[in-house]
């Protein structure tokens, strides 16, 4: 056989073109990785972890099972595309081994076998047939389902469709092309030379019918080189647009089951994570930013798009509530947060050597014990749950120092989110010496921030770090305390920092279920939504901010509770605002039952 | 001429206006004296009205038309000499008998030349409240010079709250009318930049608020809080103006092209009259006491007289329109015995 | 309506037998303005003026330094006014702002609280065995030459009009702040609008320049000046004065008050040194006159009989403008002739370059 | 030139001086955050600042200077706030002012 004709050359280049360029791109990447990362793959490479992931390659770059989870067209639209396209190329691998035998093949050989292979072959395998035909009608489908999504994305299982600029939109048309072309390339080249399974044969057949074969013959060679020209073109426009997610997936999955993780410090892994976006959209419907206040272009996909692209604005960035909802359904499992506090980071941090050295010699602290009680900053505005606190702490006879009674510095978070993190560090530093200096065992903290900081930046080795509803628990398990339960019915609201940021889920629940009764609404746990009072967000005001907390209300009241409890001064306050019913923070309960 | 009749009411503003109609429609005889030749009272030098932008003019016409349909009695250009509960003497020589009488004479404006250190009559573009209304009503606003001035200033309590000119009281409105002229200003020069220099904002009533929080985020007008304690006048026409920023305790100087005095309104020296000749109690600020600031405060301390609108304090237009309404029927049920 | 502003300020000014009270300031830096003062009024107008070398220091120098306290200065005040009545005198008037703020507090505390007075003249007797009599009018000695303004006026030499331009000369006056802040109606135009150095002012044909400092302090303040380490607060005033005047671009400044003449011109000589600053025409300073002076020149006195020489700032810009005539090299004889030193070369003057004329008669 | 020293300078004024301080930088940050005029000055955002309790901070005083145009210092005064975020919960003219002290900081620099 003769593998030559001209209208291959626009594949050829393109395919080139787009190896060169992610193989060139591939490698900067990984020789920019800092010196851990290279210890964690070298550690990584040869476990089991690389054998799980070939499995997870498989399951999320194929199958793509986590979308499917998500919506079933939406799922099946990613994996007719993906694994029809995959199988496409694989079986078309095995129709050139069978008909050739081992001879060598290029590869626009494989690709345009049909219009090689069709005017010489003589016997045809009819379940290779069927098979090409069938994936080819199986990417139609997706390739179909894609055009109804932009027209309709309600129909997909989505309520918003990303947007998009306009190297992503020119490698989306010619995708688009690729399929219906191949179509139609080998569905006049069987009209013309016989052949084809039930798709491009039946059709070629229903050609041949109908139409004169002197313009099927002169139409054969331009649907080839249309064919050929769309596949270029996608594979030319295809490393500078949305489907480098296409190969990117493999090494991320790759590289995170090796343990390699983005910092709040900006490194090179976090390339490979902006670019295994497929920009889904997904992100777009579980934000509450969009769902509530009507808020585009900021939500994480337009984030990953935009820092791609380096047209990130400081108000896109600074426009979340980094609630860790879309982070939760993402189904590349990008660290969508990390990744948007580095940013910021990169945009604000700004190293002063002079900034808070009048944190010297302050320590407005009271009492001594080996419990420490940090309240926060915002439980100085929400007082009564740091009397509980004192009165919970009396209960159980513990010998408590009070790190923060006088005032203090902050933990550092808030300044951290806004990504001045060396200024943060200096406070982390300043509350780090001071928790040593009074030779605790143990810090209690009332707000989940604090919290989060405390577990995730602080250096607190030796001493057990909880949130007050874990001390509550565990106090009440072992009975230092003991409440009367109280006829009255609570739905828990769980802080982001909390649970979807430090993993505590059930014992806030515990400590209710033993005060009172407990209710549960459907969007809980991992799914819970953001009171909207998020110290993340520098952009929304406090009008959209109570939007926000009204439509968590309504939706935390649906579980038919009369009162609303919380584990977050924060939360509780925002909530506050925006409802008539008592929203109590569980230390509040608790210390009102206390027997 | 000697006139009867059963109530006299004496001032022709909107509270006067208003009582008149009331006593009228209720069947009784009234009298409407005013000093004037035209009625609408102080109303008549404004262009709109806080907090709504109501065009003063329809007030005042709506309020005309109803007098009009009561057949009220009006006595226009008449001085009133002497009063009591029972006898109203003109500067005519008239003299009116009756059962009982209404005052409605209002407030006087504080002359802004008394406060000489902002210069108004001095310097030549220092102007009041008044003169920028007067400004609206031609639609234009601009500097002696005919410019549109680009920075303006406009200082609150001038002739209130100062007990250098003898007026402590608070004049009550002219906050809110305040805002609502640095409003105007805006809306008609977009590009000015206005500056309130205020003590307190009193914003109490209905709207007033929010209509400061537009002033503020809407129309970015700049508001300091300190007293002008100086203007002076710069070539080509400024103005320098002192005061002291408070709220960051530190003087401040800036030019501006036009410097707008917000002045209060001061008790007439007719109410000292007044009470002389009737016993009526003054207020120490000389506006007239009600009986009762709470359940009779449209009586007042003389049977027969009543009191209506800014005679007692400074009000707004509603208030003075909704008091006439009580001060008439207080008055039918007098002289009904 | 301008005018209207001062016409609710007048006040009474006796026209003839005046007992003078000298300034502590005045004769002692403008020695000459106090003798002109005398010759204007008691030579020129014919008026009877009485100069008693019996009289004090009001004491009001310590007074202000909290020094001095208020019964003792009354007594003092109370011993200068007995003195008027032993000269057979009715009329008081001083030289100094602060004598006459001072003279003025101390009637009006009198009139106010009676107790005082009884005690004063108790006092008063004890010490100096004399009987208090009140003045019947009380004024200042500019008062005075405001009172006789349209009289000079008639014999006036030169007006204050450029001779070259016929432009009105642009005058900046500063009344001090004890003439009338203290009792605004004892002044004549109040605090405001003062009209007392105005009045002259336009009478002799310049203009009054009204800046947005006009009636701010010069910068003395008693204390502020006379601790060292206070001092510059005291310059910092004069400066935001001159700071102020300067964009009307005044040809020269009139004050009232012996102090705020010594200061508006000597701190002028200290921020040249300071900072380089120079304000006036050419950086060479904005002359500055006490009213005598002024009067003094209108009638046609030799500047340097008048003292002019003794200021810091140099004189002879505002001299040529006027058309005055003088004798530049006599700037530094004294009245007999003889040479009374000249000052050093200042950052203030020194476009003027040319000294040397002054060295020939020396 | 050679400067005397007389054993004092001059005191430099204390006022703020509308007409010579350049607004440029005040105007962009009240386009970008209109709310920012809204502050009637209670000051409850320095009462309840946990900077403020330290150190002399007052965040109150240092928007209103900016908004007069006197920048300097600011700066530095502002990188006193820790951010928290309390004095946002007690606005009660609803200022982002944690937007505010970003912003004024992001707008003026090290100024």
């Amino acid at each position: 056989m003769i593998y030559l004709a001209p209208f291959t050359y626009p594949f050829i280049i393109g395919a080139a073109f787009m190896f060169l360029i992610v193989v060139w791109k591939y490698a900067m990447w990984f020789i920019d990785l800092p010196k851990e990362d290279v210890q964690k793959i070298k550690k990584g490479i040869f476990s089991k972890a690389t054998l799980y992931s070939v499995w997870e390659i498989f399951r999320e770059s194929l199958l793509h099972v986590r979308i499917f989870k998500r919506s079933l067209p939406l799922g099946y639209m990613h994996c007719s595309l993906a694994l029809g396209w995959f199988m496409l190329i694989v079986v078309g691998w095995i129709e050139t081994i069978v008909y050739l035998g081992n001879s060598f093949v290029p590869l626009y050989g494989h690709v345009f076998f049909r219009f090689f292979a069709a005017p010489v072959l003589t016997e045809h395998f009819w379940i290779l047939d069927f098979l090409m035909d069938f994936f080819l009608l199986i990417v139609l489908s997706g390739v179909f389902l894609a055009w109804i999504k932009r027209f309709s994305s309600r129909l997909v299982g989505i309520r918003r469709t990303t947007k998009h600029v306009l190297t992503d939109r020119l490698a989306m048309s010619f995708l688009w092309f690729v399929f219906p072309l191949r179509l139609l390339s080998e569905t006049v080249t069987a009209s013309i030379y016989g052949g084809g399974g039930f798709l491009t044969g039946s059709l070629g057949e229903l050609f041949a019918a109908f139409l004169p074969s002197q313009l099927l013959s002169s139409l054969l060679m331009p649907f080839w080189w249309c064919y050929s020209i769309s596949l270029g073109g996608f594979f030319c426009f295809m490393p500078f647009s949305r489907y480098m997610h296409i190969f990117t997936e493999i090494p991320l999955i790759l590289l995170r089951n090796w343990t390699l993780r983005p910092t709040l410090d900006e490194k090179s892994y976090d390339k490979f994570e902006i670019q295994a976006c497929s920009r889904c959209g997904i992100c777009i419907d579980e934000c509450q930013l969009q769902k509530v206040l009507g808020i585009e272009n900021v939500q994480s996909v337009y984030f990953l798009r935009d820092k791609r692209y380096h047209m990130l604005r400081l108000a896109t960035a600074q426009n979340c509530l980094m609630c860790g909802r879309c982070q939760q359904v993402c189904p590349v499992g990008i660290n969508l947060n990390t990744l948007r506090l580095s940013t910021r980071a990169i945009m604000r941090n700004i190293p002063s050597e002079q900034r808070y050295n009048y944190f010297n010699g302050i320590d407005r602290s009271c009492g001594e014990g080996r419990v420490g009680y940090f309240a926060g900053c915002m439980t100085h505005l929400t007082p009564k749950i740091k009397i509980s606190m004192e009165k919970i702490f009396k209960a159980a006879g513990e010998d408590v120092w009070y790190a923060d009674s006088e005032g203090s510095v902050c933990c550092g978070r808030p300044l951290m989110l806004s990504g001045e993190t060396d200024a943060a560090r200096k406070m982390i530093k300043f509350n780090e010496e001071l928790f040593r200096k009074h030779k605790i065992t143990t810090l209690v903290t009332s707000c989940p921030i604090c919290f989060r900081v405390f577990t995730e930046q602080y250096n607190l080795e030796g001493i057990t770090v909880l949130h007050h509803t874990q001390y509550i628990a565990s106090i009440l398990r072992s009975g230092r305390i003991a409440l009367s339960p109280e006829e009255c019915s609570y739905v828990y609201h769980d802080p982001c920092e909390l649970g979807r940021g430090c993993g505590v889920y059930d014992e806030p629940r515990e400590v209710i279920s033993r005060a009172a009764n407990l209710m549960e609404c459907s969007q809980n746990r991992e799914h819970a939504l953001c009171c909207g009072g998020s110290l993340s967000n520098f952009v929304i005001d406090d009008f959209q901010q109570q939007k926000i907390a009204s439509s968590v209300v309504e939706h935390l009241l649906l579980s038919g509770a009369e009162r609303i409890a919380t584990a977050c001064p924060l939360c509780r306050k925002t909530l506050s605002r925006a409802t008539e019913r008592r929203v109590m923070d569980i230390a509040e309960i608790v210390s009102e039952r206390l027997t | 001429m000697i006139m009867q009749t059963d109530v006299v009411v004496v001032g022709g503003g909107v509270a006067g206006i208003k009582a008149a109609c009331e006593l009228c429609q209720a069947g009784s005889k009234c009298v409407l004296v005013e000093r004037d030749s035209v009625l609408g009272g102080k109303l008549r030098g404004w262009h709109k009205l806080f907090p709504s932008f109501t065009s003063s003019s329809d007030v005042i016409e709506e309020l005309l038309n109803e007098l009009k349909q009561s057949n009220v009695e009006c006595l226009l250009g008449s001085e009133v000499v002497y009063i009591s509960s029972t006898l109203c003497r003109l500067a005519s020589g008239t003299e009116i008998q009756c059962r009982a009488v209404i005052l409605a004479t209002g407030y006087n404006l504080f002359d802004a030349r008394i406060k000489e250190e902002y210069g108004y009559g001095i310097y030549d573009n220092v102007i009041t409240s008044v003169d920028l209304e007067r400004m609206f009503h031609t639609g234009t606003i601009s500097t002696l010079s005919g410019a549109a001035p680009e920075k303006v200033a406009i200082l609150h309590c001038v002739g209130s709250r100062d007990e250098k000119v003898c007026q402590r009281h608070c004049s009550k409105v002219c906050c809110i009318t305040a805002v609502k002229q640095a409003i105007e200003i805006k809306k008609m020069l977009p590009n000015s930049e206005v500056f309130n220099f205020y003590m307190d904002m009193r914003m109490f009533g209905p709207g007033y608020e929010e209509l400061y929080l537009t002033a503020q985020k809407q129309y970015n007008v700049h508001f300091i809080r300190g007293r002008i304690s100086e203007a002076a006048q710069l070539p080509k026409g400024r103005l320098q103006i002192k005061a002291e920023d408070t709220l960051t305790a530190r003087p401040l100087i800036m030019s501006v092209d036009m410097l707008v005095l917000m002045v209060g309104m001061k008790a007439p020296k007719q109410n000292a009259l007044f009470a002389l000749a009737t016993g009526l109690e003054l207020q120490p600020s000389g506006f007239i006491s009600s009986k009762d600031l709470f359940l009779e405060a449209v009586l007042t301390s003389v049977p027969g007289i009543f009191v209506a609108g800014t005679v007692t304090a400074p009000k707004t237009i509603g208030e003075s329109i909704s008091e006439a309404t009580m001060a008439s029927r207080a008055a039918l049920k007098f002289i009904e015995g | 309506m301008r005018r209207g502003a001062w016409e609710d300020y007048q006040k009474d000014i006796a026209d003839d037998k005046y007992y003078y009270a000298r300034s502590c300031i005045r004769q002692n830096f403008f020695p000459g303005s106090e003798k002109a003062f005398l010759n204007i009024v008691g030579r020129d107008l014919g008026r009877e003026v009485f100069d008693d070398p019996l009289h004090t220091s009001c004491t009001g120098i310590g007074y202000h330094s909290d020094i001095v306290p208020y019964e003792t200065i009354m007594t003092v005040v109370a011993r200068q006014f007995s003195l008027m009545h032993e000269a057979g005198f009715e009329n008081f008037i001083s030289s100094c702002i602060t004598s006459f703020g001072i003279y003025t507090e101390i009637l009006n505390t009198w009139e106010e609280f009676p107790e005082t007075e009884e005690k004063t003249r108790e006092s008063l007797y004890k010490a100096t065995k004399r009987e208090l009599y009140k003045p019947k009018n009380l004024a200042h000695t500019s008062d005075v030459i405001f009172h006789l303004r349209d009289e000079i006026k008639q014999r006036m030499k030169y007006p204050l009009v450029n001779h070259l331009t016929g432009e009105k000369l642009r005058v900046v006056e500063h009344i001090g702040c004890h003439y009338a802040k203290i009792f605004p109606k004892r002044g004549i135009g109040g605090s405001e609008f003062p009209y007392v150095l105005a009045g002259m002012i336009e009478s002799w044909g310049g203009d009054v320049v009204d800046y947005p400092e006009r009636r701010h302090c010069c910068g003395f303040g008693f204390r502020n000046y006379l601790v060292q380490a206070n001092r510059g607060y005291s310059i910092a005033n004069s400066h935001k004065k001159l700071e102020s005047m300067a964009p009307y671009r005044p040809d020269f400044i009139v004050c009232n008050c012996p102090g705020c003449t010594m200061f508006l011109d000597k701190w002028q000589y200290t921020i040249a040194e300071m900072e380089g600053t120079t304000y006036g025409e050419a950086g060479q300073g904005i002359p500055v006159l006490t009213y005598e002076e002024m009067a003094g020149l209108v009638l046609g006195y030799d500047p340097w009989e008048l003292g002019m020489q003794m200021h810091a700032v140099n004189v002879e810009p505002l001299l040529n403008k006027m058309g005055v005539e003088y004798d530049p090299a006599a700037k530094y004889l004294g009245p007999n002739g003889k040479y009374i030193g000249k000052p050093l070369q200042s950052v203030v003057n020194s476009s003027r370059g040319n000294t040397s004329l002054y060295d020939i008669k020396k | 030139m050679a400067v005397k020293n007389f054993g004092f300078s001059i005191s430099r004024p204390r006022t703020i001086d509308m007409d010579k301080n350049n607004l440029r930088k005040s105007n962009e940050i009240l386009r970008e955050l209109p709310e920012l005029q809204a502050c009637i000055g209670c000051g409850s955002c320095t009462a309840s600042c946990s900077a403020g309790l330290l150190t002399q901070f007052n965040f109150r005083k240092m928007h209103t200077l900016v908004r007069r145009g006197e920048y300097e210092g600011v700066y530095k005064e502002l990188s006193k706030c820790m951010l928290c975020g309390k004095c946002r919960m007690v606005c009660p003219r609803n200022i982002n002012t944690r937007k505010v002290v970003l912003l004024i900081k992001r707008t003026l620099g090290d100024f």
